[in-house]
């Protein structure tokens, strides 16, 4: 079993409790404690190693185009899904806002999967994790609706920018960044060492709810299935010649394509549901959380690194 | 003991910041709040997870203001969220402050 | 408006798989579960333990499928379970819908 | 089915200890308790935090009992305390067990 | 203090505050998460130790017998109580069910006192475990309705197999043998050396939740409570003198001892509540709970660990 | 940052998190378990220590003294509250019992500063802690309704001296007292190393919890925003002094002013709202939690420890 991280091995056993329709479930309190502590670890961690750069100035032009590309995912979902799956406007709009956000868990698997190789990466991609997480919002409920067409972009933003994630991210990364490595030293135990025993429970509890959102499949079909898989694989590839582009190191392009080819599950859901009310939940959320995470877990990220592998090789 | 108006919305947790500024916009003076589950015709929602979770908002409230939330909730939001609404006769104390 | 009625079951938490069947076999087409703890002649269920806590349903229906659940639930699990029901008269918008 | 009285009360969380044993002075014979959150005269509770959570309880007895229970509570509590009391009518078997 | 380990003293520090009737209680949400954690930390240490084994399938035969040969529990246990005892045929089917299970947490205590007393013990225990759950469930249900009286057997075998409590220590058992030590170490720290802390809360609840059911004592009557501490003595004899035959370790003995005398208190309770819905609850909830626990915590684990010092210096 | 401890800034990210309404809210079930853990580790610590201690009778006195002059502050306070605020005396009482009373959390800051500074102290202050909480509740219940004036008593005592803080440290207490620093050992990893991080996340939600509170500021008015600062510093004063006058350490005469300067939010406003039906909770908790506590942790405590060094510096 040395091509899967046992994370994996926890998510499959939710799952598998799941499909036989055990009594075994995380509730609900349970499962957001763990993903606040998911959430302020991958900041803390970011922020402490973004103490350590010399220059964060130099940053922001890598940052800045890394997320400007970002959008490409959702500009090339969006017309995927509405004239190919013939999907109506705003279905179209709210997967393809989904898709163009990231998944911090998928995050979280890929760092796991590095790690558990020996392999580096640039750790100014936590910083980047926040950067990706809101653009696509906007831009999907701008192809929902245009611009200026009745939304409230007031609270729009209020929901984006002080959605939890956002909050817990941008400011555990600003305390590991103002207190660094020293400082905050006493931490890394509890958010460092013990990352990857609560990431377990969190990965058990997700597979009980992906074994869920199954049924979603169904109302989703085939068409869905497929861009669930087909889309991330080519958003990935963007990301792996962007991080080729901007010099990343193989790690760090590797998790570069992870965060382009992963679909929102908490972000985007809840801002979507208010934002673009007539789009039907369960076709997003059966796409992101029933095709796309288990694919990035299980064939994703190990392809990803493939692919990132061969282009360096390639390009020498 | 006079008569006054019970009205209970079961909707979808998502919901919760945006149908509290209509209650009392409708003329609601309070309300209480249960977390829940349930299912309906949109299928299970079994609140494992902040997404497929219930909430059940009782308000009491004299009958007109009772008619507008009802009115106005229906309108609303039935078309694109998981929704109940009904309203129950109930007796209270000193109904002048619902 | 049109009334219907609403039935209430409070019952232990163990019995949630074996009385949901029932209630949509009875006819139900929704229900809202709260999870709640109480009191009652078996004593006191504090919730503290999967094993000492209640739940409560509400089923939203007509006349007929009240009838049957109250009688059903009745017949089936009274004897051996923990149970209270209970029906009210309410008042909803598009009663056929339940 | 027989009518009977169902009492519900929103209190406090703060309340609990007290209130249940003036439940049963007062003739109940049980009761049902949900946690609640909510809003009224004396602003939000949100239920994020023990003292500012809620409680719901409900409880099915005869007339008699429920005019106490209200006359009680009402009494004892209303003047210090965050409270809703109401009564409905609702049915139920064998009512002489409550 | 050295004849107890702390985690009891945090039962004892439970039970008082429940006898005071002070406020303290352990949400029914922490007590679930607590359970979750201790089921996957005992799966996974099993299996890892199990992927060291040189040959598994050796193990087979010994599990097999261990397992038979606690069907003398329930078997024992019902005659006793229908007879002796005089109670309902559900109500003896239904205690000798709980009886002839296992308690995971008593498991879990007899381990910890037998690592601080650095006795080692055959890792398959934990495999055993899983295998002891169940099939006193299977006989209890016979027990109280005869064979194809209108029991749904198909429910029951749901119940019984998908519960959380077996499909946790299935799952992550074999999680941990797959991946073997190497692969999961990353979650030593967080399953293993933290798995007294975690513990001395779950007892810290369940000292609580026993003063609670202290109630239902009173109910089950004198004979109820003769019974919860004689056919646990019983039973551990057997379990020694299995032990024994197979060839186990000290520890190894008293842990099949221990096992043999614990009664479960979260597999069996569920399960036979909607099986035998006729049975009381109160009285197997009061004897297995209030009488057991606490005698097997504080006298029995150090009772079976004596008998099976004197038996092997007696046996050479 | 080398002022403050990064506890603190996870206290300011709550307290952002909540002026901004962020969705970010901690469940209630989440914040029990861990105030039940901080209460258990501060506890356990101090009983682990007291341990070490050769004869722990000679503490007897000088908690006697702190404990008795401890009633200093909640005296100092009512006729403050009274006579200079014009509240009324429900409120006052009530008010004077918090100020009284202690804040567990104020005192784990208090510790973490100092261990960030390397800065030692006198292990039995945790002892200390347990005896300075109920004092006051009774002498608020006292000033409220005077003596013997149709106050439930006996409801009081039970109210007070089995209320969770009070038994979870008294039992954690005697627990890591009997079994000592060997015995225990295995627990100082789950309840020492993780200690600051499981603080983190109680901050988190104690600052969002704070933010909340600020609205009962308003109706506190400008009087008990002053009382909120000023009460705190004078008392904290004379803890300096008493605790000079005990001869402890620089550390530890620190944390006893920390101590008498801290407000109870835990404790004292549960107790009050039963003892004192007819005071205004919004007037305390604005009070102890809106002010105190974010003075307390972010200028407080150093003041307090400066105070210290000075007075030590200068008294030779
Ligand atoms: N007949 C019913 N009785 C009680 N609650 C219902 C009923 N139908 C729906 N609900 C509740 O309303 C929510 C949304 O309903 P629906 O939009 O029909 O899926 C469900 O999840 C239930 O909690
Ligand atoms: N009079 C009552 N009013 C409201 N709820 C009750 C009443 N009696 C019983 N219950 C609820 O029904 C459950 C089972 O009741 P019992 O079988 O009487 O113990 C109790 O735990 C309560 O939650
Ligand atoms: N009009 C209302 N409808 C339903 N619940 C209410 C209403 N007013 C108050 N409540 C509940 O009663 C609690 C205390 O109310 P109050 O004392 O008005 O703040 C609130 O927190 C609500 O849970
Ligand atoms: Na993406
Ligand atoms: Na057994
Ligand atoms: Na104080």
């Amino acid at each position: 079993m040395t091509g899967l991280d046992p994370v994996v091995g926890f998510f499959a056993l939710g799952l598998a409790a799941g499909f036989l329709r055990s009594d075994l479930k995380l509730s609900g309190g349970l499962m957001d404690t763990l993903s606040l502590y998911l959430l302020v670890a991958i900041g803390l961690k970011g922020g402490m190693e973004l103490a350590l750069v010399a220059e964060p100035g130099a940053l922001l032009l890598p940052i800045a185009i890394a997320v400007l590309m970002s959008a490409g995912t959702p500009l090339l979902a969006y017309p995927a899904l509405r004239f190919l799956g013939g999907l109506r406007r705003p279905d179209a709009a709210s997967i393809a806002a989904h898709y163009g956000s990231v998944s911090v868990v998928t995050f979280a698997v890929g760092t796991t999967y590095l790690s558990g190789r020996g392999i580096g990466y640039e750790n100014y991609l936590s910083v980047l994790l926040v950067f990706l997480e809101f653009p696509a919002l906007i831009i999907g409920v701008l192809l929902a609706k245009g611009i200026g067409q009745g939304t409230d972009w007031r609270r729009l933003a209020h929901e984006v920018f002080t959605g939890k994630a956002i909050v817990l991210l941008v400011g555990s990364l600003a305390i590991g960044w103002l207190w660094g490595k020293d400082g905050a030293s006493a931490l890394t135990l509890f958010y460092g060492d013990l990352f990857k025993g609560f990431l377990t429970l969190f990965m058990l509890g997700m597979g009980v709810i992906t074994a869920a959102r199954f049924a979603d499949l169904r109302s989703a079909g085939a068409f869905l299935i497929g861009f669930g898989i087909v889309v991330p694989v080519i958003s990935a590839v963007g990301g792996v010649l962007i991080g080729w582009w901007l010099g990343l190191s193989i790690g760090g392009a590797t998790l570069l394509a992870t965060l382009y080819a992963s679909a929102s599950y908490i972000a985007a859901p809840a801002a979507m549901r208010i934002a673009i009310p007539d789009a039907n939940p369960a076709l997003s959320m059966g796409a992101s959380l029933g095709v796309t995470f288990p694919f990035n877990l299980l064939l994703g990220i190990p392809l990803y690194h493939a692919m990132v592998e061969y282009l360096y090789r390639a390009a020498g | 003991m006079e008569r006054i108006k019970l009205v209970v919305v079961v909707c979808e947790d998502a919901l919760e910041p945006v149908i509290q500024p209509e209650l009392l916009a409708a003329g609601a003076r309070g309300y209480t709040v249960c977390q829940a589950s349930g299912r309906g015709n949109r299928g299970e929602r079994d609140a494992r997870w902040s997404l497929s979770a219930n909430i059940r908002i009782e308000v009491l409230c004299n009958a007109e203001v009772a008619g507008r939330i009802v009115g106005t909730v229906y309108d609303k939001f039935s078309a694109n969220y998981g929704l109940v609404v009904y309203a129950v006769d109930v007796e209270v104390m000193r109904a002048g402050r619902f």
